[in-house]
């Protein structure tokens, strides 16, 4: 219609549909790139931990998984404010999508630093602010993913999710204050920009899965939204002409 | 430049090896069955589309 | 007979499936209630382990006793109950069905899910096998009981909180007992007694409980 | 068939009525009509066995209607639907049949839907129907419904003119095959029946 | 604008009163629950003694979200919510009214019963005095973010249990902190730290919740 | 005053109207028609605002229905009757003014009442009325209603025929006060209007 590049027709979904297809694979290569090379040096290079001996190669997944479950979840936090203001189709689409994810990364967290608290603290599981707050995100993740199954028009669970995240947004900040808030057993912030306390490569292997895990869950995302594009649309002339010369 | 000097010295992770590999080996699998899980969700609603859409059809015919 | 308490536990499977958020949320509540305690009361391993048979039963217990006011109330209100009072077989047997269905539902997936939970409380092995086998046993003598609570209560707005009023009392033995088995196993005395007398609870609350709280719905219906 | 005697009704500490009684015989629709709050769904309560009668008897083919034949007998439509909101039409159906110990084939209860004009949501969640489309899921229990005795308390409410010429249809059909009714309602329907008894209250 | 809220309160109360239980039966449940740890757990008076700021607050909070799903789903299901949201005022105003009217139904009673029962865990005066004052701060905060879970689901006939999932995770700072406020003050640390957060958790949950709760009321109608 | 232009309605995947428009002024009735599940009291729930519009306009004396003002000029009668069975007629219809921001003395309250003819039940919690009592008290509300614009979905159901003959003298009054209504029934009811539009759905 117009020559100027046109940000809503990228929001609307029989043009993303095609687009989040053809970036999948890049971001799959590209996270199986930073893995590779984050677990080559975290795993193989980097050098003992005085205090803790090997037993903080967890680090390689915990804090991706970490940063990754509150990161996502701002993300979709973000996506419900745009959506709840604009009334863009897309964005409910991506919250959903991004959901799962959001809450396996949780999982993982909880998984990993419940596995490294045995050897370290000698208990699976202590009831610290942060531990707690993690798993209060792990609440909101179901919570969230529940309300949205619970409610059949999609419009509405759209919009009702989209309240949640944002209320929900609060604990965000919580869980990352809360090692300062609270005087824990669970370790406080190591990476600093300026003087950090790791050895370079702990550093460098700790922010290349980091890198890895993001580029993992955009690719997922956008896996995800792509099958809930088809469902929603499904009457749209667009997922017809699809569906009917993919026979696949 | 290589850390460790032996394989199963890699696979004992200095006496850690359970509660690293146990982190290591469950994010691996989930990260693989999630893709997974995705595609065939993905293929079931394409099915499912495609029979409603010649449902459609057939009763549009009629 | 059979096939009618089939039918009843089949349509109410099939009800809570598809309100999706009734099949796990019984659970969810259970943990997170169980989650809440630590919260509340501080962490120290030695109080926790302590305190984690009384929890667990007591959070099996809320979490029953939650998803009771639901057991007749939607039936009632959009007409089902009168139906299911005129089809020409006892309403007892109705009500089995339905008794059957909430544990199901609601009971099951605790005892499932208790000993995960226990683990959080720094259990051993044998307290978490007495955890789920007595919350296993206890939990339908719940349903029972707390059925008779739901049909008494039916139709009086104030429901809920009347029902946890009325069936409380009822389960406190249910609940003595189950966390009694817990706690015997944890400190070595063998937790069999109690169980058995769990057991003896739940099979007179399975037999008796779904005809008096028919008559309760009959009550209800006037 | 039906015979009632000398009913007397009060609720609360108001008598609704006192010395209603009529007979009913096979073929025969027996039409309830009163204002608002006159007491006829009290007395519909009564028939059916809900609502204990403050005096006066009810008999079925001669005996007192405390008994699971009197209920077999029994097909009852309330103001209220019966239907859950969450199951679709056709769960409803089969599933409404299955507690009343019923027998009700898939088809049969597709059929029944097709014909109260619901052909195209049997797998829709009642909860999304429209109000009229509610009381054609519960109506739709007539479609194979053999038992003799049917009481309908305002089974005309909500529903479009078609539906309502359907259902006076059903339950003439009904009344010939030799069944009984019961039945109030504010509009004038016409019914073909053996016989019309009409009792007014208040 | 005031008379407004006034008048919701109003219309609440008289509704809470005329269904009877309402009033007692929050409070009965509350007594409940504390009263059957004890029975769970047994009864040392040093572990008691340890647990009673939990228990009181688990135990607070459970029978405010226990009244929860009836916030709006009487309103709802009779069509009169949706005379509400039509009325030419802003629906955040009547929601404000019905979290208050709600609190004093369900949240203040247990602030006036909590030291009683906290006598039965053999807490010291100034430990009752803190139990009290932290059960007045904290539950208008549970009224105003259960507003939120209870407008979310509604129509949701999971609904009540569905609420737990969602308002929980959000309750559970206030747990913290009113346990917390006991605790300290037990231990001698002084409670006014702990307070002074939750009359801010409070203050911020009254002035906001109402508002994200008519807006999820307003989807709920669509 | 009240204009609809070019609206279209989808619930679910299903169109139910789409290009529908009209404009009604003062003193004027529109009669919506349409069999059941047509649409009609979607349309209704897109009149009051509750229903956002999947597109087209609804405009009220020129301006977006997304206003105070316009809530304030509307009174809408739904399916449902907007009454607590545990209150009794007075105090509901009492409350029910409050909240909407209407003056109404309790002498007037009582008045209304009476000429629903709730006289003596004006005291009885609603769950004890009848069906047709309890719609009589939602509709009690319209006696001193001085709203312009009234939206009225199936307004006569449950009603017998004294309560519908009175009801339909009421929204003439109305009507030629220089109101305006909106109304959906089953039921043929004349009632005189300024003019009387007719749509159809479906
Ligand atoms: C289930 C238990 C655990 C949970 C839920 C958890 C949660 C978290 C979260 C949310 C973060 C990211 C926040 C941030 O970067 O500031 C984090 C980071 C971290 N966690 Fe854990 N953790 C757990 C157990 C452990 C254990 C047992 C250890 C080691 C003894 C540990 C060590 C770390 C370290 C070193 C970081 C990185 C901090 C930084 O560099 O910023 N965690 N954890
Ligand atoms: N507790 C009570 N005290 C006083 N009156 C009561 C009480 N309970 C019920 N009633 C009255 O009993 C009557 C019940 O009437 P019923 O429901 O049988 O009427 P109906 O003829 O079916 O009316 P409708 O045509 O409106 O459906 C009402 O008039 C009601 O006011
Ligand atoms: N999620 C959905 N999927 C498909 N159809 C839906 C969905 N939700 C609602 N509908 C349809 O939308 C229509 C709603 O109709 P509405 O209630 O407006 O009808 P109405 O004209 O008022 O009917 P009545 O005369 O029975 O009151 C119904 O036909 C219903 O089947
Ligand atoms: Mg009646
Ligand atoms: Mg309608």
């Amino acid at each position: 219609m117009t020559d100027r590049f046109n940000l809503y027709r990228f929001s609307s979904p029989a043009t993303f549909y095609p687009l989040a297809g053809a970036m999948i694979p890049y971001f799959v290569a590209v996270s199986a790139l930073f893995g590779i090379a984050g677990l080559w040096l975290g795993m193989l290079v980097a050098p003992t931990d005085f205090q803790q001996g090997e037993g903080y190669r967890i680090i390689f997944i915990h804090v991706p998984a970490s940063w990754m479950s509150m990161f996502i979840y701002l993300v979709m936090a973000f996506w419900a404010a745009i959506g709840l203001a604009f009334n863009t189709r897309l964005s409910g689409m991506m919250a959903q999508a991004l959901a799962p994810t959001g809450a396996l990364m949780a999982f993982l967290s909880l998984w990993t630093g419940a596995l490294w608290g045995k050897p370290m603290w000698g208990a699976w599981w202590v009831w610290d602010a942060r531990l707690t707050s993690e798993l209060i995100l792990l609440f909101l993740y179901i919570g969230y993913m529940a309300l949205t199954a619970a409610i059949d028009d999609v419009r509405r669970a759209d919009k009702a999710g989209g309240l949640l995240l944002l209320v929900g947004v609060v604990n965000i900040p919580i869980i990352y204050f809360s090692v300062k808030w609270w005087n824990t057993l669970h370790q406080g912030s190591s990476v600093n920009l300026a003087k950090s306390s790791m050895a370079t490569t702990m550093l460098w292997g700790m922010l290349l899965m980091a890198m890895c895990f993001w580029m993992y869950s955009i690719a997922m995302a956008l896996m995800r939204v792509r099958t809930i594009m088809l469902e929603r649309e499904r009457h749209t002339d667009w997922v017809k002409k699809l569906i009917a010369g993919d026979e696949k | 430049m290589i850390h460790w000097a032996s394989f199963s010295d890699f696979l004992a992770m200095g006496g850690y090896g359970l509660y690293v590999w146990g982190s290591f080996g469950v994010t691996a699998f989930v990260m693989a069955i999630e893709p997974i899980t995705i595609r065939r969700n993905r293929s079931a609603t394409i099915i499912r589309l495609q029979r409603q859409l010649r449902a459609e059809t057939r009763n549009a015919a009629q | 007979m059979l096939t009618l308490i089939a039918a009843v536990i089949k349509r109410d499977l099939k009800l809570a499936m598809r309100r999706q958020a009734d099949m796990v949320s019984a659970i969810f509540f259970f943990i997170i209630v169980v989650s809440l305690f630590p919260l509340g009361i501080g962490p120290e391993a030695d109080l926790l382990r302590k305190l984690a048979p009384g929890v667990l039963w007591v959070a099996a217990l809320l979490a029953t006793m939650l998803s009771l006011p639901r057991l007749f109330a939607d039936d009632h209100r959009d007409g089902t109950l009168e139906q299911l009072a005129l089809a020409p077989h006892p309403l007892g047997l109705v009500v089995t069905g339905k008794v059957i269905a909430h544990w199901l539902v609601s009971g099951l997936p605790l005892a499932l899910i208790a000993p995960v939970l226990g683990l959080q409380f720094d259990l051993s092995t044998e307290a978490l096998l007495a955890v789920t086998l007595s919350i296993l046993i206890g939990t339908p003598a719940l349903s029972g009981i707390g059925a008779i609570g739901a049909a008494l209560t039916l139709g009086l707005r104030g429901g809920g909180v009347l029902i946890s009023l009325l069936v409380l009392p009822l389960y406190i033995p249910v609940l003595i007992f189950g966390a009694g088995a817990v706690d015997a196993t944890v400190t070595g005395l063998g937790g069999e007694g109690h169980l058995s007398l769990l057991a003896a609870l739940t099979f007179a609350s399975i037999g008796f409980a779904p005809w008096a709280a028919a008559a309760a719905l009959k009550i209800a219906l006037e | 068939m039906l015979e009632a005697d000398n009913l007397e009704c009060v609720r609360g500490e108001r008598r609704l009525f006192a010395g209603i009684g009529f007979t009913l015989a096979a073929g025969e629709l027996l039409y309830l009509q009163g204002k608002n709050g006159s007491g006829k769904t009290s007395l519909l309560r009564m028939l059916i066995g809900l609502l204990p009668p403050e005096s006066g008897t009810i008999r079925w083919r001669g005996a007192a209607i405390k008994s699971d034949d009197y209920r077999a007998d029994l097909c009852y439509l309330g103001h209220l639907n019966a239907i859950k909101e969450e199951l679709t039409p056709l769960e409803n159906l089969l599933a409404g049949a299955r507690l009343a110990d019923a027998r009700l084939s898939e088809v049969e209860a597709l059929a029944a839907l097709e014909q109260v004009g619901l052909a195209g949501r049997e797998d829709l969640a009642c909860k999304y129907l429209s109000q009229g489309q509610k009381r054609r899921v519960a109506l739709a229990r007539l479609v194979n419904e053999k038992r003799p005795l049917w009481i309908l308390d305002e089974p005309f409410v909500a529903l479009d003119s078609a539906a309502v010429d359907w259902l006076a249809g059903i339950i003439s059909a009904h009344l010939q095959r030799g069944g009984l009714a019961v039945m109030t309602t504010h509009q004038r329907v016409d019914i073909a029946a053996g016989a019309l008894r009409e009792l007014r209250l208040g």
